[in-house]
């Protein structure tokens, strides 16, 4: 037992108070893409939107459901894309939002979820910039 | 309690202690004249056994039972172990070389003493019947009158269920197993003290309840025996003669005189404190109403006074404990269970998924518990639910329920 | 304590708590927060687990043990309980359908937990190497040596006696087990905080011990399980999982961390009070010295320092303890037998007759204990015996020896 | 149990104190008789001893090895049998002491053995008076 050890590091209860980047987005110009990945079993749902405008991901937001790690996470993941060119854009691997979020290694497969939805944003992001 | 200290809505867990136990207990720990061993022969040590006895009759009197029928222990977990592992085991044991009856009846949501317990005895060799209950959580008496056999050694069933709230009607089991001679043991951990339970029905073998779910110190618990006919029993522990031959050890004085000054309180209170808890408990409800889409798991009645197990659609439950955290002390599944992350099986056994399981608290009243702090739960609950709810995924309420 | 109060010499059945120790407790009782049940997640839940795993870490810390080795329980009736028949059952199942090792080597000097243990397994079907004492309470490391058999599957043996004092050379023995791979339990309830007990010799496997002994509440004890390599342990008791899964049910915050600083208290205090109490009982085994005959039962030496065992021809054990009672509060036996009137099964070990038992009387010392209560103690239980001796029948001085 | 109930009778209680009819015997005039019996393994030893004067019983007087209520029984068989003519004294029956003295059930053979000493102390006295 470890009841001593902080369950949630100081990111992660800053991030999930605030939950930045929630949807729905600001108004503003431009399409809008997104991306979502589930895995209700392991316990996380997630949606993306970005609103992309001259090329770059100008505003990023998200909807979730799952722990405090997955929202934190989730959020963590849109500052990571926002002001990025949509063609160089990558999503923020799970192993990185575990490390910086000093996530317990159970909830790895959560991680993954985030990045997967990432993954499809900018996906999608390329095939409207692309059509 | 200051606005600043979190509400408690965990007396499932266990219920802060009365302060007249509290009392009584230091008396207890500060009188060098009551520190001796009770078992001892000498006048200190006879001080301590008087006090114990006392208690011993507080305690039986809290069930109408006689002051005999009492066997103290550690806890409810060590009280239902040694009845069901106790009975079952005395039962095949009774004809010599193993060959006595080993058909036992339980349920699908006992608590994990009496499911754990009964686990083994399947180890052991035991067939077991798990009885299973309805949606509403109900194990009803005519599926135990279709589950007993010619060899049933044993019937384990608790009262209150620790989750829903939810009552058996034991008394009808009572009459069946008394009828069919089997012996029937009820966990009745989370009733004594909140619902009038007697043994004088001749049917009721072995009850097991504890004194931390009813205002006293954690660590110590009760066995009810029945006297006439005695259950046959086998001991956990051996050594010492204490408690019959039935429980080895010495006992410890403060734990069981602050264990009997607290079932002396509930019984008194009982008649006030029950219909008070029950009425705060669907004040609750109803407070709880503008968080809907949200559900009631168990029904409502028949209960005890002061469990409500509620779901709230598209909530992740860690999440919505760490939004309460500091500011509201609640159980997501069972306390005991709450420390490991598999969903109650309780809750499952009523059907439930497993998301509507995760969205799942209970929220559980007790004597300190106030109508103020049941508005100022409810609204923190249903604040805390609405923002959770409002960066969730589309579709969500309606998958996650 | 005043002149009026009975001097209490009988700290190996229960020692008075320290009042450090009834401070922390009543912390513990007193603040809600540390109430909620702590397996609980919430915040006053974690609260109180944090407060039971620094305890845990001052309860290993006295015997130089890690704090995941230890398992808390009720006392160190269950703990031996536990380690006993936990190990024996857990090796005779290891090889599958019950076809492992079932030789189990202890002692005729054992507590009657570890003795009723034993016998309980003698039932299941183990047999039972019973070591015999020398004629001073010795039970000799060549002893366990020639009893060590391929199939043995548990020694279990106290460290000091708790009738006696007596101390047998665990260390040598653990040095023999650990070479054979053979687990060892040692009962050490009398030791550990009266004589330097580390653990670190590999070849201790599980070792038992209770706060009561040494200054901490009655009811909770603690299991020393070496960590690697870890022996496998049936548990006694299911459900819950708290503990490791070796044994279940609420852990009382109050009740453990009472317990910890106990064993706080006693690691500090050790180098100074065991030679103090040491001079103590030598000076009571003088003082005694006018009501010869007399006699000491079990050798002076290897022994804890608080415990003489004396004998006094001619006297009748019931009436000396009426002639004491009020005055003096000390054991004929140990206390968890004197409830009952059998003579000691120790002293008979020893070779002494039922007649020279009955004579003997437990003088046991601790902490609180000032070389003024020895010598009022020695005043009265010379004058005790010389009144009863008063109207002896001729020749009962030769016949009750 | 029954940690309430008095061990000890108020009678025997004061009787084990006051030890009364202790040996020796006063000096005084007249013969001396003795009568002893024992049974160790249950845990009573009883030996009287009576100064016989004009044909009676003048003073009786124990010594014992044995648990309160034999104390007490010895105690209260000398007074019983001061006084008596010696062709007509009779030991108090166990039964009676038991009773009197209120003896736990499992330690009337201790009464018997306190019985029997006084047997064997008349059957003494009137073999010496028949001398
Ligand atoms: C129904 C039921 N049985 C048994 C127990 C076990 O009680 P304890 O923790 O005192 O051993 C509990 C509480 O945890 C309970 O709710
Ligand atoms: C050597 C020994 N082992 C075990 C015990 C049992 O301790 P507890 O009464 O705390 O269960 C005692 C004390 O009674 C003891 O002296």
């Amino acid at each position: 037992m470890s009841a001593d050890a902080p369950r949630y590091s100081t990111d992660v209860l800053d991030l999930f108070r605030r939950l930045p980047h929630r949807a729905p987005l600001a108004a503003g110009a431009g399409t809008v893409a997104s991306g979502e990945a589930l895995a209700l079993e392991r316990g996380a749902w997630v949606q993306f939107e970005a609103r992309l405008d001259g090329g770059r991901v100008a505003s990023c937001a998200f909807r979730a459901w799952g722990c405090p790690h997955t929202l934190a996470a989730a959020a963590r993941a849109c500052a990571a894309v926002e002001g990025l060119a949509i063609a160089s854009a990558a999503a923020m691997p799970a192993r990185q939002l575990a490390e910086e979020l000093e996530v317990p290694r159970h909830k790895l497969g959560r991680m993954l979820v985030v990045e997967d939805a990432m993954h499809a944003l900018i996906a999608h992001a390329r095939a409207l910039q692309s059509r | 309690m200051t606005d600043e200290a979190p509400i408690y809505l965990d007396y499932a867990a266990s219920a802060p202690l009365d302060p007249r136990v509290v009392a009584v207990m230091r008396e207890c720990l500060e009188d060098r004249e009551l520190q001796a061993n009770p078992a001892s022969a000498h006048e200190p040590g006879r001080a301590a056994a008087s006090r114990i006895e006392a208690a011993r009759a507080q305690v039986a009197g809290l069930i109408g039972a006689p002051p005999d029928a009492i066997v103290f222990t550690s806890g409810a977990t060590e009280s239902v172990n040694l009845a069901i592992l106790g009975a079952a085991r005395a039962a095949r044991d009774a004809r010599g070389a193993s060959r006595g009856p080993r058909h036992v009846v339980s349920s699908r949501i006992e608590h994990r003493a009496g499911r754990d317990s009964c686990r083994q005895l399947e180890r052991e060799g035991f067939e077991l019947c798990w009885l299973q209950p309805d949606a509403g959580g109900r194990i009803e008496a005519g599926q135990v009158a279709d589950a007993l056999r010619p060899d049933t050694a044993l019937v384990s069933l608790m009262h209150a269920n620790n989750e829903t709230g939810v009552v058996t009607d034991i008394a009808a089991i009572a009459a069946l197993c008394a009828e069919r001679e089997v012996a029937l043991h009820v966990d009745a951990a989370q009733s004594v003290g909140k619902l009038p339970v007697a043994v004088a029905a001749p049917g009721i073998a072995l009850l097991s309840f504890c004194a931390h779910k009813l205002g006293g110190p954690k660590g110590v618990g009760a066995l009810y025996l029945r006297r006439r006919p005695r259950p046959a029993l086998q001991p956990l522990q051996f050594g010492g003669g204490h408690e019959d031959g039935l429980r080895p050890g010495t006992l410890p004085t403060h734990q069981l005189v602050g264990f009997g000054v607290a079932c002396e309180l509930a019984r008194s209170a009982l008649a006030i404190e029950a219909p008070r808890i029950r009425v705060l408990r669907e004040r609750l409800w109803q407070a709880l109403q503008p968080a809907m889409p949200l559900w009631r798991n168990g029904v409502p009645e028949p209960s005890v006074p002061g469990i409500l197990n509620v779901g709230f659609a598209g909530v992740e439950g860690e999440s919505l404990l760490l939004e309460l955290d500091g500011r509201l002390a609640v159980s997501s599944g069972a306390a005991c269970s709450s420390a490991s992350a598999e969903p109650s099986t309780v809750l499952r056994a009523l059907g439930r998924s497993d998301l509507a399981i995760q969205a799942s608290l209970r929220l559980s009243i007790g004597r300190e518990t106030t109508a103020a702090e049941i508005d100022r739960a409810a609204r923190l609950l249903v604040a805390a639910v609405r923002r959770l709810r409002q960066a969730l995924p589309v579709g969500a309420l309606e998958r996650i329920a």
